[in-house]
């Protein structure tokens, strides 16, 4: 989805943080208790459906997803979830908070819950597919063009670009499909590499970009080389 | 704008919402943070890191089927379904990034620590490797190639690093210490 | 610059919200202050070099960017000119915020001003050039794949895509160079006319989308149509 | 994370900090405060507007040559350095945005209205306008094309709403009223 969730290369977030020796898991103990019920209460309502946690995590509005941190966006689509699922009624959890701080409101009835009618084939996002893949390593490839409104695994920075088959990896469910729990629609993915100029232009670092691709994101092109 | 609630009220809000629908247990909840705080963490990528130094057999499987070579160290689950390893070299660095939300290789490394969750790391990375690393306390020689992995899809890396020098008579118990979380995705050299 | 700033086409930002009449231009009292002190030091401390201050706009963390709306961003904004320009110790304001609540806390001193050694060549934006338009109305163009660190007016939604011009406008300084405080650098600017689906692909509601384009963000390509 | 301080507080102390420097004025922010409160509005796009419908000549002029047409009326200064007119018809419904900031004609509409700078707004009306135009309570014919405008420079766009039916009896003074701010940018119809 083209939203502040797809990040790669964007600026203004500012420099880096020094990685500290030992962090623990979770700064404060609200995050191990929102890491927890997000797990298990997603299990519970979308089969684990991974693929829709992250797409909740991307719908969330700009604010929602930055104010709180990793955690606090894990809260916020734990809860975006809930509530299209009818477990929570709108509005549920601030109300929750009021009371528990004392104020007299009047807290809304529990839904009848709307689960998706959805279940995941199998455990884990692995499948086999019946064809053989379509790209071999070294195959030149391009990058779709395109502007998604609902789950998707190319990033922004890495559409219509051109880039080089570097592995051929399993099968995996589609995210674009399953994430909206419209079918697996399994496909065989590709590592494909990229250089840095390709993707940033002429003065960019010189590097190599390697990223986890969809058959379907690729087309290939004339050449086995993308620069 | 209206106040925002704060994340730690709306956690234990929803938390007796959820159990008073009986959708989550407390104690299940406990258990499962226990073990991502006590059991899971970057010491089981440390294991599979010593054994490959040392067990030549093993880094070769390691290459051929990162998956099953870890899973037989007894490291499997959540997030680490097909795994990778990349090899740190004289010439060649990698480092690992998941852009689109913060995908990272659970059953070997734990949960993620700050800075990779941290929107700094996951936008700028696959710009700019080289600042980044050298803002982390990581400057490469001008003469070491950066790769750079976007983790897009289900596949997970855990980065080898190389072997300190003067660390041949030592075994895998003594080696797993000297891991580092840090050089295991690739901001750190040891 | 590749920032949240620019968020055309962007998707997450909710539902636009409608219009109310006779909406004042200030929701709040401290807004005008903000909008009024924000123009006037920026008078004095870049000549009122306003790509420079949308430039600092641009460079705002998102947070900083979306939490407070636009004379929230305003404010932050002319904060960061004002600490950059060294008339502001860094820290200056949330420490008087703190004194003005009663706290005990020391104030940094006021440091010795820096401006930028720059004025602009004459008031406003719109220059002469010597040379002719090099684009006539009519023209195809394809937009540049850039990816810029500092100001830039192509937005992203519109870089690498086909246009037409539709029309000639009066040349105008730079923004990229302006904003900071390299230079004039004043060029032509066109209007140019896109179709939705070379912008959206081929889902895309129809309709035409015209920006106000410089020079040197136009290649002229053979044709006389976009589509 | 560390609080955030209310934009009033900030506010307030950075004015004290910039009056102990001599950089502003209070009294001198006060006026052009009240500038922008009472003197500078689509009170002035509207006299253009209808000055436009009563006048041919003037619609003459202001096609060729907004910004002295508009000027000739009093209007003009930052953010009206050089205006062009959009013309609604039957056929086309023109809408203004600006994407990178929020860019807006000053002289004749005044400051932005809050919708103008809401980031739903410049994001998704270069992207689906129909929807959003109908979201906001301007749903389009479907045989009415749309033409959207990014002021991503320094022109400034003054939409000209097609007069409404049954006012050709009036003069500018009775049309002035009429006239919208939304329609003058393209988000309502009169």
């Amino acid at each position: 989805m083209d939203s502040i969730a797809d990040m790669g290369g964007v600026l203004g977030y500012g420099p880096a943080s020094r990685p500290m020796a030992d962090e623990p898991p979770f700064a404060e103990p609200w995050e191990g208790r929102a890491f927890a019920m997000t797990v298990l209460a997603m299990g519970r309502i979308s089969g684990r459906n991974l693929d829709a946690f992250r797409h909740a995590l991307e719908r969330l509005s700009p604010l929602d997803y930055l104010a709180d941190g990793y955690y606090g966006r894990w809260l916020n689509a734990a809860e975006l979830m809930l509530v299209e699922s009818a477990v929570l009624a709108p509005g549920a959890v601030d109300t929750r908070v009021r009371r528990d701080r004392g104020e007299d409101v009047a807290e809304p009835a529990f839904p009848e819950p709307r689960k998706p009618e959805y279940a995941p084939s199998a455990p884990g996002s692995l499948r086999e597919v019946a064809d053989p893949p379509r790209l071999a390593v070294g195959q030149a490839v391009v990058t779709a063009d395109v502007h998604p409104r609902g789950p998707s695994k190319l990033p922004a920075y890495l559409r219509r670009r051109r880039g080089t088959v570097t592995a051929v990896r399993p099968a995996h469910v589609l995210p674009d499909t399953h994430g909206v729990f419209v079918g697996e629609n399994p496909q065989q993915v590709y590592t494909v590499g990229f250089d840095s100029a390709e993707l940033w232009g002429p003065d960019a670092e010189p590097f190599r970009l390697h990223a986890d691709l969809f058959d379907s994101y690729l087309a290939a092109v004339t050449g086995t080389e993308d620069s | 704008m209206t106040e925002r609630l704060s994340p730690a009220e709306r956690t234990a809000a929803l938390e007796s919402l959820l159990v008073e629908r009986e959708l989550v247990d407390p104690s299940v909840m406990d258990g499962f943070i226990g073990r991502y705080e006590r059991d899971v963490g970057p010491m089981n990528g440390a294991r599979v890191v010593a054994t490959a130094w040392t067990d030549p057999s093993y880094l070769e499987w390691l290459r051929k089927d990162a998956t099953a070579a870890i899973a037989d160290l007894g490291f499997s689950g959540p997030q680490g379904e097909h795994m990778v390893v990349l090899e740190q070299t004289d010439e060649v660095h990698h480092v690992v990034v998941c852009t689109l939300c913060s995908c990272y290789p659970w059953p070997v490394l734990g949960l993620p620590p700050s800075w990779y969750k941290d929107p700094a790391y996951r936008s700028r990375v696959v710009r700019e490797p080289r600042a980044v690393l050298a803002e982390m306390g990581c400057p490469l020689p001008d003469d070491v190639g950066i790769q750079v992995w976007d983790s897009s899809a289900e596949v997970r890396y855990l980065v080898v690093p190389q072997r300190p020098a003067g660390t041949e008579e030592l075994g895998v118990d003594e080696l797993a210490p000297l891991v580092t979380r840090d050089a295991m995705v690739g901001v750190a050299r040891l």
